[in-house]
């Protein structure tokens, strides 16, 4: 009975394919359209702008890539990542105590960070797996749940359990760490290692070299049994588990792996900041990272490469020019900083809507399938049937 | 088959620890601070330079005249230095390259000049710089309020 | 013995149901009251600090308790409230109404503005059934966010409200002082000793709470609970479940706008720009504190949760800094809330409707 | 030595009960290599339970696990998993798809079986992180095809395969499974279209040639005739009859699976048949968009004081028609009560038509399973009728009558003789029949003229059954109810209703008096099977 309707089905298929591409588009046009207007308001010269933007995505690919994953997983945005970023925020302030600089320091930061990020991973990860269907609003939860718990360590025990050497990074009462830890001997080792120059445009080659590895990563790991099986829990996770794939587990892999990234896109991060601000640094980097995927084309259930640079050149020329922009307009510096602030917040606000709408509309288009089937069945029909 | 795992494994986690203890050693960072003063060591007095230009990684951090002090970052214990001395006003300068090792435990590393030219052991021309402990005030903490304080600055 | 064991078992599974976190922060919140004697706090002032913080919130906790019912989940977005609370106020002190006039003011012009909003998150939480929950955290922020710039660009003139130098835009805090300040607290406040009680706002939140009682207690009131309980029972009983869900979006809305100008006339300020950010998850742990999940509160919930969380919010830094000379009652709060909410939101049984 | 004259499968003396409840009676079943045996049987004769019981689904496990044994290959196995009878070498396409809609049909037919080639970081991480082996991938599954014998696109994507596609989809997965040797195949047909479904006969006769096994589930006779070698009628968890399919035909295996002995088919006694009652509800063309229960173009009607039985197969949309009147499915056609037309899609419309309905999702759509008997019982009352309300300030306040909720819930309570603890007792913890007949009372409470009781008797125990079954007729005779009861069980609808309308393929097939042949009813059901 069912299979009258095929060719309707495939039919039908490819005009909601042309709605799908629309809509994915709408948020990066919205984007291209914002900041066509914004920059020549603002009026900041083209290479001063190229620089900016380029520093930026040296400095936000590696942490945007590392959401990836576990949308793959069809775990959503991952908020959680947060929680990366704060193990990565205390491989590097140990780091700095130890007096380890430069490209090593780094490196050191980021092996501390891996087995922090990895138990955190873990426990976020089973958190999750309680919580299915509401993976973004457990996360997001999370982040403030470790964030409580990273205060604790950082700025109690730091110093009174874990011994910190150095009273420029100790508070002066002898325990928990300053609001700021320099790291002015790393600051931009990574990015200076290979930097070349063109038309005034600094370009941090080593850095992009280490997010193309990344990029390279990410596109082998599709290729694994194990991206098959997360992209396979990510679209049905019953029929995955009927299947023998240790559903649970491969969630959480998700979650750790994302959670190790984080923490070491945080370290890159905070090299080209050159500070850390111990106590905020992380607390808005993962809406910052989720608004610029969005912006880029991505939705909860579907992300790629190319929506992370993309995402990152958008929002970031936005997050560039609003403020100036907005004060050309209004006379008010403030505004453009609100206004990108709300553009942040809206963007992901659209992302979830249209997502559940999107979860909704499915399920009412195979209703709607049927019901047209059964108008032609009908049509079809009538005039045979008779009473009884 | 499983063992091979463990044993590959093993050596992964080698690996990294290596890695990491490598950092230690390579990354250390100092500060060498040059001082180019007059100092006595065993009764013997040892004269400062007129004018001392120093060189680390061809890069000219100082240039220092009498009692002045100059200081430079460095990574790794191994340092290297080009001194550009200049002993009398108006006498030709001559350059010499010095190299040493650091001591791993000091951040801050104070180098004689005098002494180090003078051929002395490192314990008469290195002593550690100890940054003298300022008081401060203990900055009070912001008073509970009623959000949380878990916002940040956006 | 059949009977000891059954006992042991109902204890057991009254304990389970109560949850280990709520556990831990009740039994934190008794063993703080009886440090406090032992480390010098003054517990009468103490207790005078709750019951004045719990007059100033509890409001703003009730506001959770019709959303919750229409199983709507917990109300994220409580900003949104807020905001319509914060627009009346403003306008209320633009408009020249001084003293208490101006707080009734502020509720006659905070409601309309609540019932619109209201009206429109209620109709977007329909479109996007099942994930309230999310979608009322960003829409609360994004329209903080928004407010940020109305307030910096709406004509407001009240040189009590406008930054002096420029003449225009509104200030992040705004005194309260010959308008409302205290309006409600300041009728039949009983002063014993230390301990001050703020009489007319504990009355104010207990009208309100009777209200939200009797409400759940009619016909419409009745059918919200269904809704939350098994929305296709409802249905199938002839129910309109979206407008009751959009009934009660409302409801939450408004009793969040009058909860924030409850707030202020304790506090004595109007905060504004990012204030409002972070202050639904308070109330959404508070509640959940008190013995609620993410689809059953009661009033009962509201007044034990704004209790203990209160307290813990107000005997920590004093108790604590007596004790060990280390003020962690931030970091204390933090963990102890969120760790509530992520519990209520891993639970199996409120998961799953 | 045994081992050789050994059949492939034997299934010995094969019992099992749901606590108590017996539903396999000693099955045994024999089945050679490379034949294919069709089972047939009502829904409800135990075939999904004995097919369970072959693959190990854990539930069967989880219930207390079953009597007998199973031979394979003479050699006595235990499945306490799928995955175990799997690698015995049995596979099982169930009705339900199980494919990953995002994925092509060769990443579905290898779903976790995937061949792989490792690496050095498969070596430290473990051999998750081996990659596919794309090429070896589209080999095997296009191995698997081949077998199949049906021509499907290995690189298309699952959600937009025709509905047929899938189900072949999920056939090669199994043949793709070098170890199979016995397939099962639950009701495969009844998404396919008659080209398909050829082809699939088709298949199944190659793989026969093959020497694999087939055990063939399905409702329409014609099929097993055609394809099978022996059929295998199940009735009320009895093995009937098993006989070569070339020395029957339709007529017979539909008595078998029907038939049951003359003493216990006795028909509702006091059945009447009232010519001259007036039509209350005419049903006209009446479509009803239930996911597996579809109704299409169903007329009907209803006389006023009857009890009017709806009987059929599952799936085969007799569920659809009240769920479709009450407004809870999207549903089109003619609905007209007493002369008014009833518009659709409202179920408040329907209740104050003073309609009421009793669900056969008891728990999903029947109760408020965390709320007291009494709101169970009161509240559509309240809601459609404003009854158990007091009304205060001229009517603007309607407060709950907390006495009147409790005197009408205790009164059905003694009624219908539930077990509760009190009338504030929640829902959920009541067994199953007590909470039939919470149902039941929360309809009664409504005062209907016209119920509709879906499934009453599903799930629960005997002795509740006549309960619910007594009360249904009881509330019939003394209110003068007209009644529109659905029910999978033929036997519960001749016991109980006036006339029965068979729904067969979300069509009438036919409408007889209850005291009609158990035959005539079986034809009905088998004859326009989808």
């Amino acid at each position: 009975m069912r299979a009258g309707s095929n060719k309707y089905t495939t039919s039908e298929k490819k005009n909601v394919d042309y709605g799908m591409i629309l809509q994915q588009a709408s948020v990066p046009l919205m984007f291209i359209i914002i900041c066509a207007v914004c920059i020549p308001i603002a009026g900041l010269s083209p290479s001063y702008l190229a620089n900016e933007i380029v520093t930026r995505m040296g400095r936000n690919s590696f942490l945007i890539l590392s959401l990836l994953i576990p949308i793959m997983a069809g775990m959503g945005l991952n908020f959680g990542m947060t929680l990366g970023a704060m193990a990565g925020e205390i491989g590097l302030i140990l780091v700095s105590d130890w007096q380890i600089v430069g490209i090593p320091g780094m490196v050191l930061a980021a092996i501390i960070s891996i087995p922090i990020s990895i138990l955190l991973g873990i426990f976020c990860g089973k958190i999750l797996n309680k919580a299915k269907g509401r993976e973004m609003i457990t996360s997001y939860i999370m982040s403030f749940f470790i964030n409580g718990i990273y205060q604790l360590v950082v700025l109690y025990l730091m110093g009174f359990i874990i011994p910190i050497k150095h009273s420029s990074i100790k508070l002066p009462r002898g325990y928990g760490i300053r609001n700021t830890v320099s790291l002015l001997r790393m600051r931009q080792h990574l990015d200076n290692l290979i930097a070349i120059n063109v038309n005034g445009i600094k370009i941090p080659v080593m850095t992009f070299i280490i997010v193309g590895i990344l990029c390279v990563f990410i596109i082998w790991f599709r290729k694994t049994k194990l991206g098959q099986d997360m992209r396979a829990v990510g679209q049905d996770m019953e029929v995955a588990r009927d299947a023998g794939i240790d559903v649970e587990r491969t969630r959480i892999i998700s979650i750790v792996m994302s959670t190790v990234l984080a923490g070491i896109g945080m370290i890159i991060y905070l090299q080209n900041m050159g500070n850390i601000a111990t106590y905020s640094s992380h607390s808005q980097i993962g809406m910052f990272c989720i608004a610029a995927l969005l912006v880029g084309g991505a939705s909860v259930d579907r992300a790629s490469i190319g929506n992370v640079f993309l995402g990152v050149i958008l929002f970031h020329t936005m997050f560039i020019v609003a403020p100036r922009a907005g004060a050309y307009i209004t006379g008010d510096s403030m505004i453009g900083e609100y206004f990108r602030v709300f553009v942040s917040y809206a963007v992901i606000t659209l992302a979830l809507i249209m997502y559940e709408t999107k979860k909704r509309r499915e399920k009412s288009v195979s209703g709607q399938q049927l019901r047209a089937e059964q108008d032609r069945d009908e049509a079809k029909a009538s005039g045979k049937g008779g009473n009884v | 088959m499983r063992s091979r795992r463990v044993l590959f494994r093993a050596g992964a986690l080698l690996i990294v620890l290596l890695i990491a203890a490598l950092m230690f050693v390579i990354g250390r960072g100092h500060t060498v601070y040059f001082d180019n003063k007059t100092a006595e060591y065993n009764g013997q007095t040892y004269e400062a330079f007129h004018k001392v230009v120093v060189t680390v990684d061809g890069e000219q951090v100082a240039k220092l005249g009498k009692r002045d002090r100059g200081m430079a970052d460095t990574m790794g214990q191994k340092f290297e230095m080009t001194l550009e001395i200049t002993d009398e006003k108006g006498a030709e300068p001559h350059s010499h390259k010095v190299s040493m090792t650091l001591p791993y435990g000091m951040d801050g590393i104070i180098v004689n000049l005098p002494e180090l030219m003078a051929g002395l052991p490192a314990d008469a021309y290195l002593s550690e710089f100890v940054i003298a402990p300022v008081e401060e005030e203990e900055t009070e903490e912001e008073t509970a309020t009623d959000e949380f304080g878990i916002g940040g600055d956006i | 013995m059949t009977e000891s064991i059954t006992m042991k078992d109902k204890i057991m599974a009254s304990l389970k149901s109560f949850g280990l976190p709520r556990l831990i922060i009740t039994g934190f919140l008794l063993l703080l009251l009886i440090m406090a004697p032992f480390v010098g706090a003054d517990l009468p002032t103490q207790i005078s600090n709750i019951i004045n913080r719990f007059s100033w919130n509890g409001v703003l906790v009730l506001a959770m308790v019709p959303m919750v019912h229409s199983g709507c989940g917990l109300n994220f977005g409580l900003p949104l409230g807020i905001i319509s609370g914060l627009l009346g106020a403003t306008l209320s002190i633009e408009f020249g109404f001084t003293g208490a006039f101006s707080f009734l003011m502020a509720i006659v012009i905070a409601t309309p503005f609540a019932l619109v909003l209201g009206a429109l998150y209620g109709w977007l939480l329909n479109k996007i059934k099942g994930g309230e929950m999310m979608i009322a955290t960003y829409v609360g922020f994004s329209s903080v966010s928004l407010m940020c710039m109305m307030w910096l660009l709406l004509p407001y003139h009240s040189p009590n409200m406008v930054w002096g130098f420029s003449g225009k835009g509104l200030r992040t805090t705004i005194s309260l002082e010959g308008y409302y300040n205290q309006a409600l607290a300041g009728i039949g406040q009983i002063n014993i000793g230390n301990v001050s009680i703020p009489t007319g706002t504990l009355l104010f939140f207990a009208l309100l709470a009777f209200g939200i009682w009797a409400f759940l207690h009619t016909k419409t009131g009745t059918a919200m609970t269904a809704v939350g309980s098994n929305p296709v029972f409802a249905r199938a009983a002839g129910i309109n479940v979206d407008r009751i869900r959009m009934l009660s979006v409302i409801m939450s809305t408004w009793l969040a706008a009058i909860g924030i100008l409850v707030y202020e006339q304790g506090f004595g300020f109007i905060q504004l720009y990012m204030a409002p950010f972070y202050m639904a998850l308070p109330a959404v742990s508070a509640i959940l504190i008190g013995g609620a999940s993410v689809n059953k509160a009661s009033i009962m919930n509201v007044i034990v949760g704004t209790i203990l969380f209160q307290g813990i919010v107000t005997m920590t830094p004093t108790v604590m800094n007596n004790m060990i000379h280390m003020d962690m009652s931030e970091v204390i709060r933090i963990i102890a809330s969120m760790g509530m909410i992520l519990f209520a939101l891993t639970r199996k049984t409120e998961a799953s409707r | 030595m045994i081992t050789d004259n050994a059949p492939l499968l034997e299934m010995r003396n094969i019992k099992k009960d749901f606590f108590g409840n017996q539903v396999l009676t000693d099955i045994n079943l024999k089945l050679k290599e490379g034949e294919v045996l069709g089972l047939v049987g009502e829904n409800g004769a135990g075939k999904s339970t004995l097919m369970k019981i072959l693959f190990g689904a854990t539930d069967i496990r989880e219930t207390g696990g079953y009597g007998g044994e199973i031979l394979l290959n003479g050699e006595k196995v235990s499945f306490a998993t799928p995955f175990e009878a799997i690698a015995k070498g049995i596979g099982m396409v169930h009705q339900e798809f199980s494919l990953i809609p995002g994925f092509e049909a060769t990443e579905n037919i290898l779903l976790n079986r995937e061949p792989k080639k490792t690496n050095l970081i498969a070596e430290v991480f473990g051999e998750r992180l081996d990659t596919l082996d794309r090429r070896e991938m589209d080999e095997r599954a296009a191995k698997a095809i081949e077998k199949m014998g049906v021509k499907i696109d290995q690189h298309m994507l699952i959600n937009s395969m025709p509905v047929g596609h899938k189900q072949f989809t999920e056939i090669a997965r199994e043949l793709s499974k070098e170890q199979l040797k016995l397939l099962i195949l639950d009701e495969p047909t009844a998404v396919l279209t008659e080209r398909e479904a050829e082809a699939l006969l088709a298949s199944i006769r190659g793989m026969s040639e093959r020497g694999i096994s087939v055990i063939f589930i399905t409702h329409r006779l014609q099929e097993i005739l055609s394809v099978c070698d022996n059929v295998a009628v199940m009735r009320d968890g009895v093995l009937v009859q098993e006989v070569p399919a070339a020395s029957t035909n339709v007529e017979e295996i539909t008595r078998w699976m029907v038939g049951r002995n003359v003493d216990n088919t006795a028909a509702r006694t006091e059945s009447r048949i009232n010519e001259d009652a007036r039509t209350i509800l005419e049903i006209d063309k009446l479509w009803v968009d239930m996911p597996g229960e579809t109704v299409r173009n169903v007329s009907l009607s209803v006389k006023e004081g009857e009890i009017l039985g709806i009987g059929g197969l599952a799936g085969q949309g007799k569920l659809g028609i009240p769920n479709g009147i009450m407004g809870l499915y999207q549903a089109g056609g003619r609905v007209v009560f007493d002369g008014k037309e009833i518009p659709l899609n409202d179920p408040r419309k329907c209740l104050d038509s003073s309609f009421a309905f009793v669900s056969e999702d008891r728990r999903g759509v029947g109760l408020l399973l965390d709320e007291s008997l009494e709101w169970n019982v009161a509240f559509p009352a309240m809601q459609v009728q404003n009854r158990f309300l007091k009304n205060y300030l001229g009517g603007l306040v309607k407060w709950r009558d907390e006495q009147a909720i409790r005197e009408v819930t205790e009164k059905y309570i003694d009624e219908l003789k539930i077990k509760c603890t009190s009338s504030k007792q929640n829902a959920r913890e009541l067994s199953g029949g007590n909470q039939q007949k919470v149902c039941l009372a929360k309809a009664f409470a409504l005062e209907p003229k016209v119920l509709f009781v879906s499934e009453p008797t599903r799930g629960i125990d005997v002795g509740a059954k006549a309960l619910v079954l007594e009360a249904l007729k009881k509330f019939n005779r003394e209110k003068g109810v007209t009644v529109v009861m659905i029910s999978s069980e033929l036997e519960e609808l001749r016991s109980t209703c006036d006339r029965i309308a068979i729904i067969s393929g979300g069509r009438v097939s036919g409408v007889l008096p209850a005291g009609a042949s158990v035959e005539d009813f079986g034809m009905l059901m088998l004859s326009n099977v989808v």
